[in-house]
């Protein structure tokens, strides 16, 4: 990571912890705080999509998943909120683990697919089981998130650092993972999966890791915003919440590490921007998603990059370069 | 017949051929020498259509191909046997080989014909007619490639490295069929690692590196030349 | 000493025999060549012994382990690498980044060490980093390290494919049709590449169609045809062996 | 027994929808790889613009309908020259969100021309039949029927005619059948000619028996999906039977398992034959 | 055709502001609702019923309240039926109009603002049955549409005098669909009747329902119990009759009579059902009248969904007016009683007495059923 990158990041991290304060406007700060809950699911995302080359459909499921695992657990089990957290992220995982098992045995459209009927399942789950879940009534009265000493998180501001907290502590995360042997074992798997094997690779073993880290990330994001909205309904669970990771996730760069951010912010303000146009908003919004989709293929991020970055080959670039590659997938596919 | 005129070919910024002029008469073969990356597919993808030049123009029996597409080019009479065959895999060899005559589809016994004609040249296809393209070996393969671009029918064809990864006993085989095929009318256009062997069959050549090309001649000539005989004929 | 051996191995496709009750041994150290017409079974066997397709029957022995039932990753981790007629190679990456992953196998650091930076981590690190950069070295491709796969001249790749292999601290490697649209004086560099491997004490075995280069290089060949071994033995032998020269080499001079 | 069989019927009829919008994204899924997100969109349009073309235009059912397959065709057509074109080169997932894109916009669109309620869209063949205890309308056994018919000319279209295997060609090497002199542009475009008019036939046959409205094509798409999978992709015969095997799962289903959960019973099967099977039923070696 | 009616009040307002000078300021109200996506229809006619109040409030020059006019202004946003782009949407009426009421029409939004309304000092028009909305103690949450429970009694005795005691349910999915169902379940059970088939249809996924209307005439009901959205409600009623189904009907509040019929071509086919009176044939004085107006102005009939959010909006203002107040929203809840009883006659499209403890409205419930061919008021006592 060079110098100036590293003083971006610093500003960018600045910058957030002072926008309550200076904005003081709780209409943006709330927007800000539900888009930061989005971009942990759709980096999330990103690690298996845009690292491994696994396309999961299922993460809206996963979400949903961790959004209820804390809803039922901080309602109906009453339990404390911080190991509500800690148990929902267990549960997401649990239930991605055997997911995974079995989907991972699929490729390319059969697994994207494949995920897309499992999430639409624990979707129509959810949906149905009314003793459970309240149904399509949905759960109400979701604490906020207990105090921790002196930390309190009834107020917006407090609510917008802790969700901020998390999503910087998945940034790192995301990064380190990628810049190590691990990130280039899932990029080789990415590439191309039966020369990993003939490597030395275990490639369903790493396939497996990705899938539940990825699958507990979204489900993360999701107790966060059971967290933050306080009510939950089956909707958080349906198909259109994915659609919209992936639209982040590729307006930004798929496969990168700043495309989550950029991304969401992008396309976050640009809906709330259309709200004027009322029932036409996606009259409008639709063209440009297809637009910014035919005409910055890598995303924003890899855009710039092309630009900016005829810099030598690293790692980074690797992995931005190596995201055309799904495109033989189709060949063969 | 066909000739390049300054032709420069671009991936991108990087000129993969630059400047080139050839030119094939009818009824010859005319070979293309040049070690990997000197622009010989490259020079065959944009005679095919499938790129574009950057400058320069092809002539074709006196027609300009800049602005012709691939699938036209096809029709004018030109095939290719491309480098890595691009079969369609899931298909049988029969069904690859009825593709290849897709430009004569209106004429099923003619078909037919062509058909016969290219089984009595690789009987290994007609024993394996049935079987996906995918399945077969890479030598098969290569025997198939060649063989659908035959069922066009081309005036002229354009052979990219036909002798890779053959057996050495159908090599010799492949370079008589391809004088037959020569005999039979079509003028061959050849790129070819196998100096020794391609200069035999051929009436002229030229010798690519690194995007131009920078020797040209009869075969004869170039046999003689000396090193074309150390890079190319290792002899 | 023996040290890959396979037993009756065999391979059915539906019908077809493409490998049948062939039994081969290597030598360690040696240069083994298979050659045979197209479609004799060549890579099938190449892909039958790194466990790439299961066998029908039949049994592999590496230095006295039965291997025939372990998947490829168990395979390379034992020693065995392998490469493509087909060169498969992670294009977009650049070269460096193609071998650096070729010696995971041979680390162990896991997602903990990555999220925690730990000490093991990077000292894995580098060492991949070291092992990329000894085999680019050995193979000689300093100079396009840093260039991405996809744009390498034929020779170029196969040369990174041999790196790949390489890079898995292998003790034997079956390269398939190396030299396959490499032209003469290049495959001169690439029969000397792998002379220096058989050098450093690791076992070759390719499968080529030049047999101007076998000759030379080889210790012995095998020759398959129609999935049979129809022949086996030193150079010399092979050439004025009549059921080979029918079946494969034929009359003419050798291309 | 009675129940047995008009319960087959209704899954009969169900199916034949089911296959007939299958049979469209197979086509751009399974050959040019695009997974057109966009397809329920396209049948929702086919929807209203048949509607419009009778209440509007007064135009009788069948024109109606024509005219649709034409409009939708040509809508199909501009999609892939203007969107998937651009992308050919880029992985699916690209295609997939272009493709929501266009939904979002196709909605919208249908709300701002002919509102967000709902439309119900008149038929000559309203009339019920009932023999031997089975009871349905024509308008049932006339989705019946031209389900069956369609799906043999396609079929017919594509393993008999040289236009037919060019696309399948197409689907396996595109360069490939560039090289052999097909113009792969003009197949794209075929393709999704047919496609779309597909989904035009499905929403016209199925709208009298249901309703019109912006969203209709949420009710099917994702099923569709599910089909082309569970027939393997791009496999014509396996969409169809995929079709038909939904539809009388649901259909059963709901009858001897449980109504509120047969929307499941799909996914289940889906995930079940995917697990043993895991390039889907009639994949044909190298998907 | 929305925007453009506002707008055009718009101007009148220009008119006005000329000749009474710049006395008269602006009340903002803010709206949340499905504007776009499946439930778009549904959202726009809840919108119509709040525009076209205000825009006859402004028409008339506003309203006083302690000696200073005021004028409405509706901002509306789109959350595609999501409580999270609901609570967003909230965020931002609060943080950029001050809106003293925000109307939303899905429970799932409610919850959402039940969070933090009372921190930020709005009222929530909230137009939904839910119960719970009104039960979990939100003191500036006012309930408009009727509890449903009222239904229960007179629908069931028509239903069995006329046709008998056998009751199939297929009514939509939604929560309030089931929370329907159960109450009437309860009820018709305790009246000696029986339930032979207990389903719910799910509008959002069912592409046909033949299948489970199968499944339930087998059963023998001598009622179907159905309900949703008018339209579809509407096919469900056509295909059972199809099937040969030749009892009644019991209707969900949620559906329409007169907009059923324009699915079903006639009434006929809706013999033997009975169901809330529609809007256009209910007896109130105000209604013609209404019924004109707001086909002038959107040129379709008046739903409930218009009906009550008008009379919604009147009341606020009536409300304001009595709290003497238009910022200060414990007041105006605190005087939506006087708002009530205070609203004009040419207003009361529904007779409402009363807002109860919860901050719902109490009706008195009209009912209607469908006979040989024609709609018919039925009393309750
Ligand atoms: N698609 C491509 N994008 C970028 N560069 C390319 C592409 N295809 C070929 N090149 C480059 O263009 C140059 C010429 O390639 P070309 O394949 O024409 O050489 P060739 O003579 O056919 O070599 P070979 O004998 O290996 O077939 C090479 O340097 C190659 O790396
Ligand atoms: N996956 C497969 N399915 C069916 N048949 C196959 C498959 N792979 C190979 N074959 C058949 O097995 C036989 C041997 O194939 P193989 O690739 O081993 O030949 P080879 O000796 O490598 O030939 P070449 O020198 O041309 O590469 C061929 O006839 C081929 O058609
Ligand atoms: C149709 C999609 C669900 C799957 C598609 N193959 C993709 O990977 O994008
Ligand atoms: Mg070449
Ligand atoms: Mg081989």
């Amino acid at each position: 990571m060079s110098k100036i990158q590293r003083i971006v990041i610093l500003l960018l991290i600045l910058l957030a912890i002072v926008f309550p304060l200076i904005s003081q406007n709780d209409y943006f700060i709330h927007v800000m705080t539900l888009s930061f809950i989005w971009m942990i699911g759709v980096y999330g995302l990103n690690l298996l999509a845009g690292y491994t080359g696994y396309l999961s459909l299922a993460h809206a499921g996963f979400f949903a998943i961790g959004a209820y695992s804390l809803g039922l657990l901080t309602t109906k089990a009453e339990m404390n909120f911080w190991p509500a957290l800690l148990l929902s992220l267990v549960i997401t995982g649990v239930i991605g683990f055997f997911v995974g098992l079995i989907s991972l045995r699929t490729k390319e459209h059969f697994f994207a697919i494949y995920t897309l009927c499992v999430g639409y399942i624990i979707y129509l789950v959810i949906d149905k089981w009314d003793s459970l879940t309240e149904g399509v009534r949905g759960l109400i009265g979701i604490p906020a998130p207990a105090n921790i000493g002196p930390l309190s998180f009834e107020t917006l501001q407090s609510h917008y650092y802790l969700v901020l907290f998390f999503l910087l502590l998945v940034v790192l995360i995301m990064y380190r993972i990628v810049h190590s042997l691990s990130g280039r074992t899932y990029i080789a798997i990415r590439n191309s999966e039966d020369l990993a094997q003939t490597i030395g690779i275990s490639t369903m073993k790493n396939k497996l890791t990705v899938f539940v880290i990825s699958a507990v990330i979204a489900g993360l994001s999701g107790a966060l915003y059971a967290a933050f909205v306080r009510f939950i309904g089956p909707d958080i669970g349906s198909i259109m919440i994915v659609f919209d990771f992936l639209t982040y996730l590729l307006v930004g760069g798929i496969g990168t590490l700043s495309g989550p951010i950029v991304g969401t912010i992008l396309i976050v303000v640009l809906s709330q921007r259309l709200q004027f146009l009322q029932d036409y908003r996606m009259l409008v919004f639709g063209p440009v998603l297809t637009l910014l989709i035919i005409f910055y293929p890598r995303g924003i991020v890899g855009a710039v990059a092309s630009w900016t970055q005829k810099r030598k080959t690293s790692v980074h670039q690797s992995i931005m370069s190596a995201k055309k590659l799904p495109e033989e997938q189709v060949k063969e596919g | 017949m066909l000739s390049l005129k300054n032709i420069s070919v671009k991936y991108g910024s990087f000129a993969a051929v630059h400047d080139i002029n050839i030119e094939v008469n009818e009824g010859e073969i005319v070979v293309l020498l040049g070690s990997n990356g000197a622009g010989k597919s490259t020079t065959f993808r944009t005679i095919s259509g499938l790129n574009k030049p950057a400058e320069g123009e092809i002539l074709f029996e006196g027609k300009s191909l800049n602005k012709v597409s691939a699938d036209k080019i096809v029709q004018l009479g030109i095939g290719q046997c491309p480098e890595g065959r691009k079969l369609f895999p899931a298909m049988s060899v029969q069904e690859n080989l009825r593709m290849g005559a897709f430009v004569h589809r209106r004429k099923k016994d003619e078909i037919k014909k062509s058909l016969q004609h290219v089984y009595e040249l690789f009987p290994i296809l007609h024993d394996k007619k049935e079987d996906a393209a995918g399945s077969l070996s890479g030598g098969q393969q290569q025997m198939l490639a060649i063989g659908r671009a035959l069922m066009s029918k081309p005036k002229l064809m354009l052979l990219d490295e036909p002798s890779v990864g053959l057996a050495p006993l159908i090599v010799e085989q492949m370079f008589e069929v391809i004088q037959q095929i020569n005999r039979e009318g079509t003028t061959i256009l050849l790129a070819e690692q196998n100096a020794n062997a391609a200069l035999k069959i051929a009436d002229k050549g030229y010798v690519f590196e690194n995007g131009s090309i920078v020797l040209q001649g009869t075969s004869l000539e170039l046999f003689a030349n000396d090193e074309v005989r150390k890079a190319y004929i290792g002899a | 000493m023996i040290f890959l051996e396979t037993k009756k191995l065999t391979k059915k496709f539906g019908g077809l025999v493409a490998v049948n009750n062939v039994d081969f041994t290597i030598e360690q150290g040696k240069i083994n060549a298979i050659i045979g017409p197209n479609g004799a079974g060549k890579s099938t066997f190449f892909n039958l012994i790194s466990g790439f397709h299961p066998p029908s029957s039949g049994q592999v022995i590496f230095k006295g382990k039965d291997v025939t039932k372990l998947p490829s990753n168990k395979i390379a981790q034992l020693g065995v690498a392998r490469t493509f007629q087909t060169t498969n190679l992670f294009e977009q990456s650049s070269v460096l980044d193609n071998i650096i992953v070729g010696h995971r196998l041979r680390t162990k650091s896991n997602l903990f060490d990555a999220i925690f930076r730990t000490k093991r981590l990077k000292l894995e690190e580098d060492l991949c980093r070291e092992k990329a950069m000894e085999v680019i070295e050995f193979v000689d491709l300093q100079k396009v390290a840093h260039k991405p796969v996809a744009g390498l001249t034929q020779e170029e790749k196969k040369r990174t494919a041999f790196a790949l292999a390489l890079a898995t601290n292998p003790e034997i490697v079956f390269l398939d049709e190396p030299a396959a649209g490499v032209n003469p004086d290049e495959t001169e560099g690439l029969a000397v590449l792998m002379k220096k491997m058989a050098a450093k004490g690791i076992t070759v075995c390719l499968i080529e169609h030049k047999m101007q280069m076998i000759m030379k290089l080889a210790d012995k060949i095998m020759v398959l045809n129609y999935g049979e071994k129809i022949a086996e033995g030193k150079p010399e032998e092979i050439q004025n062996n009549q059921a080979v020269i029918k079946a494969y080499l034929g009359g003419g001079e050798i291309a | 027994m009675e129940i047995l069989i008009q319960q087959l019927f209704n899954g009969l009829t169900i199916g034949s929808v089911y296959s007939l919008v299958a049979l469209g994204l197979t086509l751009v899924y399974g050959i040019l790889h695009i997974p057109n997100f966009a397809h329920g969109a396209l049948y929702m349009m086919g929807g209203y613009i048949t509607l419009m073309m009778m209440t509007k235009y007064g135009l009788h059912y069948w024109i109606a309908i024509f005219v649709s397959i034409l409009v939708v065709g040509i809508l199909g057509v501009l999609m892939e020259r203007f969107v998937f074109h651009p992308l050919r080169e880029a992985p699916p997932i690209h295609d997939k969100i272009a493709a929501i894109g266009i939904l979002l916009f196709l909605e919208a669109f249908a709300q701002f021309v002919w509102g967000a309620e709902f439309q119900s869209m008149p038929t000559p063949y309203g009339q019920v039949v009932e023999i031997l205890g089975l009871t349905f309308t024509m308008q049932r056994l006339l989705i019946v029927i031209s389900a069956i018919v369609v799906m043999i000319l396609l079929t017919l279209f594509l393993k008999k005619t040289f236009t037919g295997s060019t696309i399948i060609a197409m689907s396996q090497n595109r360069e490939g059948a560039n090289l052999v002199g097909i113009n792969t542009n003009k197949v794209a475009m075929l393709t999704f000619m047919i496609s779309g008019g597909l989904a035009a036939i499905a929403a016209s046959l199925s709208a009298p028996i249901n309703l019109v409205f912006p969203a209709m094509g949420q009710l099917v798409i994702l099923k569709a999906f599910v089909i082309i999978i569970l027939g393997g992709m791009g496999s014509v015969p396996g969409a169809i039977l995929g079709g038909y095997i939904l539809g009388f799962s649901e259909s059963l289903g709901a009858t001897y398992i449980s109504n509120d959960y047969k929307d499941i019973i799909a996914f289940v099967l889906l995930v079940l034959i995917l697990s043993v099977k895991p390039t889907g039923l009639f994949s044909k070696g190298g998907h | 055709a929305c925007n453009s009616s506002t707008n055009t009040s718009g101007d009148n307002d220009q008119k006005e502001d000329d000749n009474n000078s710049e006395e008269v300021g602006t009340v903002n109200i803010g709206y949340t609702g499905p504007l776009s996506g499946p439930a778009a229809f549904y959202g726009e006619r809840t919108l119509n019923g709040v525009k076209m109040a205000a825009d006859e409030v402004n028409a008339a020059g506003g309203f006083e309240v302690n000696g200073k006019k005021y004028k409405l202004n509706i901002v509306s946003l789109d959350d595609k039926y999501l409580p999270n782009e609901a609570g967003a949407n909230a965020k931002r009426l609060v943080q950029e109009n001050k809106p003293p009421i925000i109307f939303t029409p899905h429970s799932g939004g409610i919850f959402a603002l039940q969070v933090f309304n009372q921190l930020d000092k709005f009222i929530i028009g909230a137009y939904s049955s839910e119960p719970q909305i009104t039960e979990v103690g939100n003191k500036l949450t006012v309930r408009i549409p009727p509890r449903y429970d009222g239904y229960l009694q007179p629908f069931t005795e028509y239903a069995m005098d006329n046709f008998g005691k056998n009751v199939a349910f297929l009514p939509t999915a939604s929560q309030y669909g089931k929370d329907w169902a159960a109450n009437l379940k309860t009820y018709w059970e305790k009246e000696g009747g029986k339930v032979v088939y207990d389903s719910a249809i799910d509008f959002t996924k069912e592409t046909d329902f033949f299948t489970i209307l199968t499944n339930s005439l087998k059963e023998k009901p001598d009622v179907l119990f159905i309900g949703g959205a008018s339209e579809p409600t509407a096919k469900v009623a056509k295909q059972a009759r199809e099937l040969g189904f030749k009892g009644g009907f019991i209707v969900m509040d949620q559906a329409k009579f007169d907009e059923m019929k324009s699915v079903t071509g006639s009434y006929d086919l809706l013999n033997g059902s009975i169901g809330v009176m529609p809007l256009v044939d209910s007896q109130e004085a105000a209604i013609p009248d209404f019924v004109k107006r707001y086909n002038d102005k959107y040129g379709e009939n008046p739903g409930s969904e218009a009906g009550l959010n008008y009379i919604g909006m009147h009341v606020f203002v009536e409300a304001m007016k009595a709290a003497g107040s238009v910022d200060d929203v414990e007041k105006i809840r605190a005087n939506m009683q006087a708002g009530l009883d205070n609203l004009a006659d040419d207003k009361k499209i529904y007779t409402i007495d009363k807002i109860g403890e919860d901050g719902g409205f109490e009706f008195d419930l009209s009912v209607a059923a469908v006979e040989d061919g024609k709609i018919v008021p039925i009393k309750v006592d």
